[in-house]
C-alpha cells in the first residue's frame, strides 16, 4: 500500500543534457534520469527542484530512454532560475505525480491548447500517434501572437502524416487564423458528427470556455482537462494545497486530469483557486 | 465489537482522527477525510494572520525508511479567512479540531474568541511552533481555557524540553486531552547538489520512523498520568496494528497524517480499519478499553 | 584523493571512526574493526563499577525502516576491569577513545584518572545516561579538563533539553570536540503479547531513521559553532553518500554503529570507503577539507 | 547489504502447538511460525523470547514446513517459563542467526555431544540422512545418567537405519557404557583410518578435551564445534557480547560453528569466557 505512495518521491537529480528556446520566454529541455523508472504518461507532471531556488510543477512533454522532455515558461523567480540554467548543469525532479489523460479507441481526439498547456498535449498526441486503432488527431493551439506559439515546428512536421490536423491561431493573426483556438474547434464540431473527445490544457478560465462549448454538442463524448491553476506543494496528496471544493479531490493526485462528469462537480472549476496560504481567490 | 472511544466528554465512533497539516488547509478535503470513516478531523494549524509558509520543497518521502522530511511553515489563510471554511464544514455536523497556533498568549486568545461561536468539537493547541516551556505553556492553556468551554487538546512535540513537564503544565491549567507527538526535527541535504532539500532548508520527519519514538512517548506519559487525561498517539500509523500498539501504550484514540498521502486516502482509512477489527476479533475484544493501556498489565 | 581528516589537533587516517556500544565490550572486536580500515574506534560506555546491564531483549531491528531498537543499559565491566583492554588494544598504538559515563562528577574523575596513563586518543563524555543541563555538564567537563591533557569528545544526545545550549556549555568548558547523536527515545510494544519487547521496556532508536535526524543536529551545531569547534557526525550511516551528506553538513568524521551488524563488517568498511571515494572522484574533490560545512555554501 | 542484517530481527511471534518431556528438566518443544521464513541450517540458532520474562538463545533442533522445533534444558529463570509454557501459549523467536556446520562429502561423520549441545547435533542428523553421498554417521552421546539422556529414542529409531551409529554413554552406567562419549570416539578413530569429521556440542571444557584428542588423529581432517558457552545479547553481531580473544570474533555470527582452523586461534577456547558486563571469567 505504502509503495505507492513513497515511490521517487526525494528529488532525483537530473543532467540538462539540451537546451532551446521554443518561443518566447519559454524553453525546451532534456533531462537525463539517472536511474530507469517506470514510464510516464501523458498529462502526468514532474515537481521541477532548482536546488536553493525553489520547486514547482511541470508537465512532461516526452520521455523516452531514460530522458525526459519539458518545457518552462517564465514567470517569476523559479521559472527564470531554471531557464538560466545551461546543458551539463543539475536539477531535481520528483514524479510522475497525478493521474494521466484516458484516450478511448474509435473517437475523434481533439487537443486544445495554449502556452504550457501544450506540454502535456505533446506526449498526449506522441501518444496517440502510435494508438493502435486511432482515429483522426485534432490540434487546435492558440497563442498572443506567432513567438509565443510552442512547438510550432514540431507539430507543422507531425501534420505531414496522415492522421494529423494541426489547427494554429493566433491572438494578432501574426500566423494561422485570427481569433481564439475555440473557433476552429466549434467549427469542427458543427461539421464532424462522428464522437469526439476534448483534450484541454492551458489557462483555467479558457477552459472554462471550451468545457460550456463542448456541453452545447451531443457528438463531444467526454471532456478531459488539466487543472494547473492551483498552488502544488507536496504533489502526492498530502498538504491539500491544491484541493478544488465541493468534492476534496486533489489535483496533483486525483486530478490534474479531470473529466466531465468531474469537473461538473467542480464548482470552483474557472472561478476559485487556493493561494500559498490556503485562502481562496477569483481565478 | 465496538470501535467507539471516549476522549474524555468526547465520543467518537472510531478512534482514527485525521492529523493537522494533512489535507486539512480546505473544508473540502476534511470533508472527504470524515466521510472516508475517520472519527473526527483536525485542522490545519491556524495561526492570527495569513501566512504563506516556507519556500518548495516542503515536503517529500524517503523512501527507504518509510517517511516524509517536511517544513511547511505554518502556511495558513489566517483564522478569520478559515472561518468560512470551519463554518461549511460544522454545517454538516462533522466533528472538526481546529489547530491553533501563536507566538503570544494574546494572539491565541484572539484566534479562540474569533472561532469560539463556531460548534467545534475541540480546539487543538500546536506547541510545535515557537520554543516553549512549562511556564508559556501555562500561560497559552490557561487564556484558552479562559475564554472557552470547549475542549482544549495540547499537541506535544518531542523536541520539546523534558515533554513530561510541559505535559504536566498544560494538564494542571485543565487541558482536556493530550496529543503526542508532532515531527521531530530533521533535514535532508542533496550531495550532488550539496544543497539542503527543503526550502527552509530545516524541517522535520514524520511517518513509519515516528512510530516506535511516538509509542514511546505516549507510553511515558501513560506511566505518568494514567487514568488522569486521555492520550492521542500520532506518528508513523499505517495500518492497524500500529493504532493497536498505540492503544496498548496509552492512547485512547490516534491521528493519522503522513499515510493519508496516497492515491486512495478512502482505502487507506478502510484498510486501517480492517486491521482494527481483525485484531480485535482474533483476540476476543469487544470494546477499545479492554487494550488502552494494556502494556502496563 | 585523501581521506585524511583533522579533529583539532587529531589527525585520522580517513574520517570512519566505529562508534560507542558497537563491537566495543572487548579489545579484541575493537581491534578487529580498526583492522578493517576505520581510522579510529571508540568503546562501549565505561562507567565506575560492573554492570550487568537491562534484561534481555535489549537490541532487535526493525527491518521496514532498517533501524534498531535497543536498551543495553550501559552493561560494562567497569573502569578498572576494562584497563585491561585498553592495555592490549593501545599496545598495537590502535586509536582509541574511551567512551565514558558517571552521576557524578566524582564518579567520572575516577574513571578518568584511572585511565589517563594509557596512551589513548581522547575520551568521549556520554552524556545520554542521566538528565544533563548546562550546569551539569560544565561540572562533567571541568572535572575532566583539570584532571587530563588528553582531548575530550562530549556526546550529545537529541532528547536532551535544548542541544545549542549543552554544546555551548560543554564547549566553554573546553571540550575538544562534538558528538551528535545517540539514540532517541524509542519502544516497541508486541501486539500479540501485550508486552514491550524490550526487557527493560524502553530503549532507543538507531540506524536509518538517525540519518536525517543526525543530518539536522550536525547541521544546527556547525551554524552555531562553525569552525570553533570539531563536530563528529553519528546516526544511521550505511553507505558513502550517507558519510558525504554528514560532512556537508559539518562534521569533520562520523561514527558508524547500527550498520556494522552484519555477517561480513569488513566488507561493509570496504564498502563505505568505497562510496566515499567514488564521490570525491566524480566531484573532483581532493581532501575533505573542500566540503565540510559545504552546505552553507 | 542492509537486508542481510536485518531480516527477520524483531521478534517474530510463534505459538507452541507441541511440548513433551524430552529428559530429566528438558523439554521439546514445536512452535509454529506466522509467516514462510527460509529454511535454518543445522548448527544455527534463534534467540528465544518469553515475553515479560527473558530472551536467549536455543539450538534448532528441527524445521519444517513451517514448524520449528527446540529443546530446552532448564537453567534458571528463563529456561523455567519457557518450561512453564503450555500449547497454545505464544513466544518470541529471533533469528536464524550464526554460521552452520559444514560438512565435507565421503567422509565419516562423527557428532559428539551432550546436554541440550545435542539440539544442533539432531538436526544436523536429520540432514546428514538426507545428504547425497553420505558415509556412516555415527554419534556419540554422554550424559550423567540415563534420565538426562536428549532425544534417546528418536536416535534409537534411526539406529535401525543402514547409516547411523549411535554410541550412548552415562557417567554412572545406567545406560550405554559407562564413562564418557570420548571414549568410543577415541576406539573408532584408532580402529578406522578413512577420513573424519567430529562435529561437537556441548560443555566447552568437554569440547576442549575433544578437540585435543582429534588432534592426536591424522584421519580427523576437520573438526567443527559449537561454541554455546557465551552470553549473547543482540544474536547479529553488533554488541561484542559474545566475542572470543584475541581474534575478535563473534560466536553470533562468526560463530557459533567454528572449524579447526578458527579454534587453533581463538586463545579463549575452553579457557575463558566474558559475563554480562563484559569482564572475563575462567570456563
Ligand atoms: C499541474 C501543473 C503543470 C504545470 N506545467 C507547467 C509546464 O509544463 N511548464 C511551465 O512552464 N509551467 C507549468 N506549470 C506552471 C508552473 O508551475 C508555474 O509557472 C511556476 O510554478 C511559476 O513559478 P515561478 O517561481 O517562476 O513564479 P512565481 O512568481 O513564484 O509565481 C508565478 C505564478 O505561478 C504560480 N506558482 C508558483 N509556484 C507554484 C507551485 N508550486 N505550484 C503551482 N503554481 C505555482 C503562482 O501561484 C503564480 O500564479 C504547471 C503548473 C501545474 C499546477
Ligand atoms: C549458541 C547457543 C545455543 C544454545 N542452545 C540451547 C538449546 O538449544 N537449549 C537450551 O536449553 N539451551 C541452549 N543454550 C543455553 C541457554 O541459552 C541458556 O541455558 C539460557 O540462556 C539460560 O537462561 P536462564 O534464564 O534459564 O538461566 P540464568 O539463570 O539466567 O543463566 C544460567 C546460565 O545461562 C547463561 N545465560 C543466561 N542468559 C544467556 C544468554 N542470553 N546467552 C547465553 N547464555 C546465557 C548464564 O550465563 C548462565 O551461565 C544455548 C546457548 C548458546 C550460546
Ligand atoms: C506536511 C505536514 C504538515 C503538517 N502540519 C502540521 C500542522 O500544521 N500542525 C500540527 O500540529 N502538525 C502538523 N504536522 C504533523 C502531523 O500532524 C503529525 O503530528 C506528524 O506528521 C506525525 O504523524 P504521521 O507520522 O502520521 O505523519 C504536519 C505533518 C506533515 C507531514
Ligand atoms: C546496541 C547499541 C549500544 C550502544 N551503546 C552505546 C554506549 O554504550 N555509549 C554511547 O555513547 N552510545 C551507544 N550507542 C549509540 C551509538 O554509539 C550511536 O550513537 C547510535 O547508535 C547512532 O548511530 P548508528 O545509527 O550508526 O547506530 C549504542 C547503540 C547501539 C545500537
Ligand atoms: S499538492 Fe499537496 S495535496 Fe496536492
Ligand atoms: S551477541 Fe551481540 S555480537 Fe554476538
Amino acid at each position: 500500500m505504502k509503495k505507492g505512495i513513497m515511490n521517487n518521491t526525494r528529488p532525483l537529480i537530473c543532467k540538462i543534457v539540451d537546451k532551446w528556446e521554443e518561443c518566447d520566454d519559454t524553453f525546451g529541455f532534456v533531462l537525463e534520469l539517472p536511474i530507469k523508472i517506470q514510464k510516464a504518461k501523458p498529462g502526468q507532471f514532474i515537481m521541477l527542484w532548482i536546488p536553493g531556488v525553489d520547486e514547482y510543477p511541470v508537465g512532461i512533454a516526452g520521455i523516452k530512454n531514460g530522458f525526459i522532455e519539458i518545457g518552462v515558461a517564465k514567470m517569476g523567480v523559479g521559472t527564470s532560475a531554471m531557464i538560466d540554467k545551461q546543458k551539463g548543469d543539475f536539477v531535481g525532479i520528483r514524479g510522475f505525480f497525478g493521474k494521466p489523460f484516458k484516450p478511448p479507441k474509435n473517437v475523434n481526439h481533439l487537443l486544445i491548447g495554449g502556452g504550457f498547456g501544450m506540454t502535456p498535449l505533446k506526449l498526449l498526441t506522441s501518444s496517440l500517434i502510435n494508438f493502435e486503432e486511432m482515429q483522426r488527431v485534432h490540434i487546435f493551439e492558440g497563442a498572443r501572437s506567432k513567438n509565443k506559439l510552442m512547438y510550432l515546428e514540431w507539430l507543422e512536421n507531425l501534420e505531414n502524416q496522415e492522421e494529423i490536423f494541426f489547427h494554429v491561431s493566433t491572438d494578432d493573426g501574426s500566423y494561422g487564423y485570427k481569433g481564439f483556438p475555440t473557433v476552429d474547434l466549434e467549427k469542427f464540431l458543427q461539421n464532424n458528427k462522428t464522437p469526439s473527445v476534448i483534450y484541454a490544457a492551458g489557462p483555467e478560465r479558457m477552459m472554462k470556455v471550451i468545457f460550456d462549448l463542448g456541453k452545447k454538442y451531443s457528438n463531444v463524448i467526454d471532456m478531459q482537462m488539466s487543472l494547473a491553476d492551483r498552488y502544488i506543494r507536496c504533489g502526492f496528496g498530502l498538504c491539500a494545497g491544491c484541493v478544488v471544493d465541493p468534492t476534496g479531490w486533489r489535483i496533483c493526485t486525483d486530478g490534474p486530469i479531470f473529466n466531465t462528469e468531474q469537473l461538473e462537480q467542480i464548482t470552483d472549476f474557472g472561478n476559485f483557486r487556493r493561494t500559498e496560504t490556503g485562502a481562496k481567490e477569483k481565478i | 465489537m465496538s470501535l467507539e472511544t471516549n476522549l474524555g466528554d468526547i465520543k467518537l465512533k472510531n478512534p482514527l482522527i485525521l492529523a493537522s497539516g494533512i489535507l486539512g488547509a480546505s473544508y473540502s478535503s476534511l470533508q472527504r477525510m470524515y466521510d472516508a470513516g475517520m472519527g473526527a478531523v483536525v485542522t490545519k494549524s491556524i495561526g492570527k494572520n495569513p501566512r504563506s509558509g516556507s519556500p518548495n520543497p516542503t515536503i517529500f518521502a524517503l523512501v527507504e525508511i518509510k517517511s516524509i522530511v517536511s517544513s511547511v511553515g505554518l502556511a495558513n489563510p489566517g483564522y478569520k479567512t478559515f472561518k468560512e471554511d470551519l463554518v461549511k464544514l460544522t454545517e454538516k455536523q462533522t466533528p472538526a479540531i481546529v489547530s491553533i497556533f501563536g507566538e503570544t498568549k494574546e494572539d491565541i486568545g484572539e484566534i479562540i474568541e474569533g472561532l469560539n461561536d463556531l460548534p467545534l468539537l475541540a480546539f487543538e493547541l500546536n506547541l510545535g511552533y515557537s520554543k516553549e516551556n512549562p511556564k508559556t505553556v501555562q500561560e497559552k492553556v490557561g487564556i484558552i481555557k479562559q475564554i472557552t468551554n470547549k475542549p482544549l487538546w495540547v499537541k506535544l512535540t518531542p523536541d520539546e524540553c523534558n515533554v513530561i513537564k510541559i505535559a504536566e503544565a498544560a494538564v494542571n491549567c485543565g487541558c482536556n486531552a493530550l496529543v503526542a507527538i508532532n515531527k521531530v526535527k530533521a533535514m535532508v541535504i542533496d550531495i550532488k547538489t550539496k544543497q539542503p532539500v527543503l526550502g527552509a532548508k530545516k524541517g522535520g520527519i514524520s511517518g513509519s520512523v515516528l512510530k516506535p519514538i511516538g509509542v514511546r512517548c505516549v507510553y511515558d506519559l501513560y506511566e505518568h498520568f494514567g487514568d488522569k487525561i486521555p492520550i492521542i498517539g500520532v506518528g508513523g500509523i499505517s495500518k492497524g496494528e500500529d493504532v493497536i500498539e498505540y492503544l496498548l501504550a496509552g492512547a485512547s484514540a490516534v491521528q493519522i497524517g503522513s499515510a493519508v498521502g496516497v492515491a486512495y486516502p478512502e482505502n487507506m482509512v478502510r484498510f486501517i480499519q480492517m486491521g482494527i477489527r481483525k485484531y480485535l476479533r482474533e483476540q476476543n475484544i469487544e470494546n477499545l478499553d479492554e487494550i488502552i493501556g494494556g502494556a502496563f498489565k
